[in-house]
């Protein structure tokens, strides 16, 4: 059991923060027949406990942070984050703005750029594939590594030191079925 | 009813509040031309209202778009645009109801009452331009984040505006 | 907390969120459920991360058991502060920054920002540019609306139509591709013309992308029209009603499935359209009565479909040769831009609906107010009603159905 | 037959056999799907590379679950999968634990994983997973009707047919194919019921069009949303199982027909293999026609419509293979 | 409905549409599989072909360029600055939004659009 299972079987979640849609439209076609990337075992789903992998899109718009940083700290270790689009990765048109505290790898660490406005399919897989050689990278170092992709320095300096569990047992207190 | 007709009949019941009116024309297309014409009225704030409801009896179901504007000196001007005759090939032409608000003054009443699909965009102009719509039935902000400092205004020009937020967000990477 | 749903009732005392101020101030991180509020009761949020919404918008539910008691929205997820970053660029920036309102429709916001400069400067637009303006918007109105039978056909669960819709798709993106350089954002129409030209040689290509998706249309009409468990889950769902959507001022195929003949190309004619004699597509048109609900919206949205390719088809046949752009060198563009004084509105029919760009420009590079209303902006507040009586199960594909 | 000791032993080969060819069909489900939606599809094994990498993934247990419940929801799950298998027959040769539980105690432990998964969704504490863990109850109270029909009518038909022998138990019926008991009137009735039966497989199992529990767009995962790790992965075993266990329960009782006995083959090892190797395709035919093909050609049913499917028409369809098979027992005998 | 059934059996048998880009299914070493590529034993699947004009990475010229810097005055992304001193500009492929606009305004077309898209990389360029 290793890297390479890990590597061929990454699910797929998704977080739009504000982006214009060309990007998430790709996504979405990678999925489907002409790209499958179900074929590389990768599928999305539908809720951030069950992902391996974060595909950010868009510039960080206000308020959009805090949700992001809670997706990544909802997502089990270990993960891969990729930011897909310059918008996400340096703003694009957005580059000035009052609203936007992006680019992504502000917010969360990001493994992946994947450059394009938007990227077509294939260089969305292309990113995968880089993750990929990544995460064996990784792999060779051992374990402890994998845990955490990239040092998380940015999540630190911007979502404080609390574990995954704390806050999301915070952010949900009172859920308990009545 | 036809632009000229209609500007007549918003002079008639106005008077003196309206300050100023054009029909504007632009022709455009592709080997035949459609000359759209649009209907630009500037109101006094008071009858502002009237101006509203007196298009809204002269077409029952007006379509309104939108509300936008622009801060000049010690005036906010606001700019509603309505629609006449839509859903009618070929006839459909544009008003605009132009109002200037002083800046001691930012308020204007609420039209939801008459058209009701005017609620967001009231509830943007309230929180983009600092203007206070009496009697708006839901004042939360809309596009703003609840974290948006308050007193920050994006589209005014002066020191409400939001010059202090902006930020370069390209300059972090080299 | 009653129903609040209904904006024809209680015109005078539209209430749709009032009381809920307390409530929704306190809770801006909060994306997932919610507290619950005693009793069996509990409100939901969808988006803006979740999967069923692409769009950061949230709409927050109450719920009882599986039903629906209230819904609200908010949108501040995808603020960016578009007309903000306008109205400190020049024009020709700006067409790409409007590109970018929307990655689905992106012509339709470039065009509307063209056309209303073009009205404030008073530029004529060479016939040729317009074909090739129509002909690009169609082919986008053709990939968004199949886009969205396959978001739609998704929500409900049913992938297959989905995979299937997304791979014909392939085919119309291939084409833009070839026509713009590149498969989303096209960056085709620029201030009085186009970018690129059509040389003869893609002439052929366009005309056979178009004879494709004639040519599966019945299969696409069996697929959504004519499955038992589509029509089970979409009849009846979703209703607009067409007083509702006049009064909320709905615009595009959401407003067309109510009943409201209403379409820009129809009402008033630009680009090519003038030649075309465009009419709005109603459900009556296509199956003979309307509903409102959101099996309307679909069939709507196919007949336009079709409808499209026949827009295409006529314009590349008819297609006027001449210049493509009225001034060639962008600076010289954005010189004669300099000069000009006034404002502007220009809109038209996105596959959405009416998009709609005000630009006022004071002699200054950068234009001095700039406000764009993209078709949701519109028929967002029509979900509210659409949502009345529904169950959990129907909020995604609702709010899919005005395709936000 | 084995003595009950002795089973015990045989437990953990059964579970791991159940897990190697439920995850193997879940790969073959998966990939047929993609095929028929003009995909390539993942590799054939990749399930088991799901569970390997779920297994090394972090485990979290939101901080408001019932953390014992939610831990042992999962296990719960699996362990009710695998004893399942223990009273089916398979591969062609008895159930392990035959003549010690029947028809009526599969059924009942055919609850149970759903059951623990209900159980898990109101712990884990969230609102999705308790909206999808009340679907889920909803489901389970509708779907188990036709199928506690289709089983009792198939039970009565043997017990009418051949007295001798106990008509609750599963050897039985797959001792006797029911086929060859009745005339056409019966034949038409067993036709509907097996039916019926499909048609509650992707119900039992949560699949499309009735995977209201886990909609991914509606309710982002429902019962599961919570789950990572290992506990996601029990579950996701638990499903491959059951999966197995419920084709496997439909083979027994309408597909019984052993290769070994039909091909006459003497030698005892490759007797086994054909009766494995037949087995395993009859399993693969209920399994595309009432899971695969059903989940890729339908829509999601929103859950009144489940329950209004299964009550409704399933109930009806199976009451009416009923009354077919003892119109003819009246008739006939 | 059976249209749909009828589809997706008929797909059952064919060939997916799928394009295989980069391989098949993921290589078990993605280092060994580049590896292999280069050496010639194992074949890259290509991705969809762009075609001619497509909007791809810009490439600069750096020797042509005069510093006229009417490519920074239309990119709307602030992708190419001028370097005053230089007289020369510098090109952000991070930021660029790929729209081509600078390639057409630029007088000596010191710039020009490419068809590489493959930009994925592990840091901003
Ligand atoms: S990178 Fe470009 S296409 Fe992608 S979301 Fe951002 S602006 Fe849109
Ligand atoms: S369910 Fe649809 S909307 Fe949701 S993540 Fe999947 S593709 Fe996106
Ligand atoms: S288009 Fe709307 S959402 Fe987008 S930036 Fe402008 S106001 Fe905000
Ligand atoms: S309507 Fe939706 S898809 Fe179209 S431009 Fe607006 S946000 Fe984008
Ligand atoms: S900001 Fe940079 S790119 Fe934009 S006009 Fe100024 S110098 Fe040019
Ligand atoms: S392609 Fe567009 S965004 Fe990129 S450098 Fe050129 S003008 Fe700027
Ligand atoms: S427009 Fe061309 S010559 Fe002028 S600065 Fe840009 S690259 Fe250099
Ligand atoms: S400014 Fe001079 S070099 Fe530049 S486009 Fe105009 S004529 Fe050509």
């Amino acid at each position: 059991m290793g890297m390479n299972d890990f590597k061929r079987s990454l699910w797929v979640f998704h977080v739009n923060t504000g982006s214009c849609n060309g990007c998430d439209i790709e996504i979405v076609a990678s999925l489907t027949p002409r790209y499958d990337i179900e074929r590389f075992g990768m599928k999305l789903v539908g809720t951030p406990r069950h992902a391996d992998v974060l595909l950010v899109t868009g510039p960080v718009a206000r308020g959009m942070d805090k949700k992001l940083r809670r997706v990544f700290e909802q997502t089990p270790d270990p993960k891969v984050v990729m930011a897909i689009g310059n918008c996400g990765i340096s703003g694009d048109v957005f580059y000035e703005s009052y609203n936007l505290v992006g680019p992504i790898d502000k917010v969360v660490p990001v493994d992946v750029f994947v450059h394009g406005c938007p990227p077509r399919p294939e260089a969305i897989i292309d990113g995968v594939v880089k993750a990929w050689a990544k995460l064996e990278e990784k792999g060779a170092e051992g374990k402890k590594g994998l845990r955490k992709p990239v040092a998380g320095k940015a999540a630190e300096k911007s979502g404080g030191t609390k574990s995954a569990k704390e806050v999301h047992g915070k952010s949900k207190a009172g859920g308990k079925a009545e | 009813m036809k632009p000229d007709a209609v500007l007549k009949d918003l002079q008639k019941k106005l008077g003196a509040n309206i300050l100023e009116a054009r029909i504007a024309e632009h022709a455009e297309g592709g080997k035949k031309k459609h000359v759209a014409k649009s209907i630009w009225v500037k109101v006094g704030k008071s009858a502002f209202k009237d101006a509203v409801a007196e298009l809204c009896k002269m077409h029952p179901n007006i379509y309104f778009a939108v509300i936008s504007g622009c801060q000049e000196g010690d005036i906010v001007e606001l700019n509603y645009h309505f629609s006449f005759n839509y859903a009618e090939p070929g006839e459909e032409f544009f008003v605009t109801l132009k109002v200037a608000l002083p800046k001691s003054g930012l308020s204007l009443p609420t039209i939801t009452n008459l058209v009701p699909g005017a609620l967001i965009s009231e509830r943007e102009t309230q929180e983009m331009f600092g203007v206070r719509i009496e009697g708006i039935p839901d004042p939360r902000r809309i596009f703003l984040d609840d974290g948006f400092p308050q007193g920050v205004f994006p589209w005014r020009r002066d020191e409400t505006g939001p010059q202090k937020l902006v930020k370069k967000i390209n300059e972090a990477d080299e | 907390m009653k129903g609040q749903w209904c904006f024809m009732a209680e015109k005078e005392t539209m209430r749709h969120g009032k009381q809920r101020l307390d409530t929704g101030a306190g809770r801006g991180d909060e994306e997932t459920m919610q507290h619950a509020k005693g009793g069996t009761s509990f409100t939901i949020s969808i988006g803006p991360v979740h999967p069923a919404l692409k769009e950061p918008i949230q709409l927050d539910f109450e719920i009882e058991g599986e039903k629906v008691k209230n819904a609200d929205l908010r949108l501040s997820q995808a603020h960016r502060g578009i007309e903000w970053i306008g109205t400190n660029r020049n024009p020709i920036q700006i067409l790409y920054l409007a590109e970018r309102i929307c990655g689905i429709c992106n012509v339709c916001h470039t065009l509307s920002f063209c056309r209303a400069v073009e009205s404030i400067a008073n530029i004529e637009v060479p016939p040729r540019a317009q074909y090739i303006r129509t002909v690009t918007a169609e082919l986008e109105r053709i990939h968004s609306h199949m886009l969205w039978a396959g978001v739609a056909a998704h929500e409900l669960g049913f992938d297959s139509v989905m995979h299937y819709t997304w791979r014909a798709r392939e085919k119309v993106l291939d084409t833009i591709e070839i026509l713009t350089g590149n498969r989303v954002t096209k960056g085709m129409p620029t201030i009085g013309g186009v970018r690129r030209d059509f040389p003869e040689k893609h002439h052929k290509r366009i005309l056979e992308t178009v004879g494709f998706y004639k040519s599966i249309f019945g299969k696409l009409q069996d697929m959504l029209l004519h499955d038992p468990v589509i029509e089970a889950r979409t009849r009846g769902i979703g209703v607009l009603k067409k007083e509702e959507a006049l009064a909320l001022c709905a615009v595009g195929p959401t407003a067309r499935a109510s009943g409201v003949k209403r379409d820009v190309r129809q009402d008033e004619p630009y680009a090519a359209y003038c030649d075309l004699g465009v009419r709005a597509i109603t459900p009556k048109e296509v199956l003979g009565e309307v509903h409102g609900d959101v099996f309307d919206r679909i069939a709507v949205r196919l007949a336009e479909v079709a409808q499209s390719a026949d827009i295409i088809e006529h314009c590349v046949r008819n297609i006027p040769e001449g210049k493509i752009v009225f001034e060639e060198k962008p600076i010289k563009v954005l010189a004669q831009l300099r000069g000009a004084q006034g404002e502007g509105i220009g809109r038209l029919e996105a596959p959405r609906g009416e998009v709609f760009h005000y630009v006022k420009m004071t002699g200054q590079e950068a234009p001095y107010a700039w406000k764009v209303k993209a078709p949701t902006y519109s028929n967002l507040l029509s979900i509210l009603p659409m949502m009345r009586e529904a169950q959990i199960a129907d909020i995604p594909i609702i709010a899919a159905s005005i395709d936000p | 037959m084995i003595g009950n000791i002795a089973a015990l032993a045989i437990v953990p080969v059964a579970g791991v056999a159940g897990i190697i060819f439920g995850l193997l069909f879940k790969g073959l489900d998966r990939v047929l799907g993609a095929r028929m939606q003009a995909r390539v599809g993942p590799p054939l094994l990749q399930p088991f590379i799901d569970v390997k990498k779920l297994l090394m993934k972090e485990n979290i247990v939101p901080q408001n679950a019932v953390a014992w419940l939610f831990n042992a929801a999962p296990v719960a799950a699996l362990c009710a999968s695998i004893a399942l298998l223990l009273y089916i027959p398979l591969f062609g040769s008895g159930a392990l634990l035959e003549g010690s539980g029947d028809m009526v105690l599969v059924v009942y432990l055919l609850l149970l994983p759903s059951l623990a998964m209900v159980a898990g969704g109101f712990a884990s504490g969230s609102h999705y997973a308790t909206v999808g863990a009340q679907r889920e109850m909803v489901a389970m109270l509708s779907y188990e009707f036709p199928l506690a029909i289709a089983v009792v009518s198939a039970a009565w038909l043997l017990a009418s047919k051949a007295i001798a022998v106990q008509a609750f138990s599963l050897a039985a019926l797959s001792a006797f194919p029911l086929w060859s008991l009745v005339g056409t009137l019966g034949f038409v009735g067993l036709a509907v019921l097996l039916a019926v039966l499909l048609f509650v497989m992707p119900g039992e199992l949560g699949k499309a069009p009735f995977d209201v529990a886990e909609a991914e767009t509606e309710i982002a995962g429902g019962v599961l949303a919570e789950y990572s790790g290992v506990n996601l992965a029990l579950f996701y075993l638990a499903d491959a199982v059951k999966s197995f266990a419920m084709a496997a329960i439909i083979v027994a009782i309408f597909l019984p027909w052993n290769a070994t006995a039909m091909l006459s083959i003497s030698d005892m090892w490759a007797g086994a293999a054909a009766g494995a190797l037949f087995f395993l395709a009859k399993v693969f035919a209920v399994m595309f026609a009432g899971n695969t093909f059903m989940r890729i050609a339908l829509a999601r049913l929103r859950i009144t419509q489940v329950v209004r499917v299964y009550w409704g028409y399933a109930s009806a369809a199976a009451l009416a293979g009923l009354l077919l098979i003892a119109a003819e027992l009246v008739l006939v005998v | 409905m059976f249209g749909m059934a009828k589809e997706l059996l008929r797909q059952l048998f064919k060939k997916p549409f799928t394009n295989l880009f980069p391989a098949k299914r993921a290589p078990g070493s993605v280092k060994d599989f580049l590896k292999a590529v280069g050496e010639g034993k194992k074949k890259l699947n290509p991705p969809v072909p762009v075609p001619e004009g497509y909007r791809g990475k810009i490439r600069y010229y750096r020797d042509k360029c005069i510093g006229c810097g009417l490519c920074t005055r239309v990119c709307p992304a602030e992708a190419v600055v001028l370097i005053p001193e230089e007289k020369k500009i510098r090109y952000h492929m991070s930021r660029c939004c790929f729209c081509a606009q600078c390639v057409e305004v630029c007088p000596v077309k010191a710039l020009e659009t490419t068809q590489e898209f493959l930009l994925a990389d592990y840091k901003k360029s």
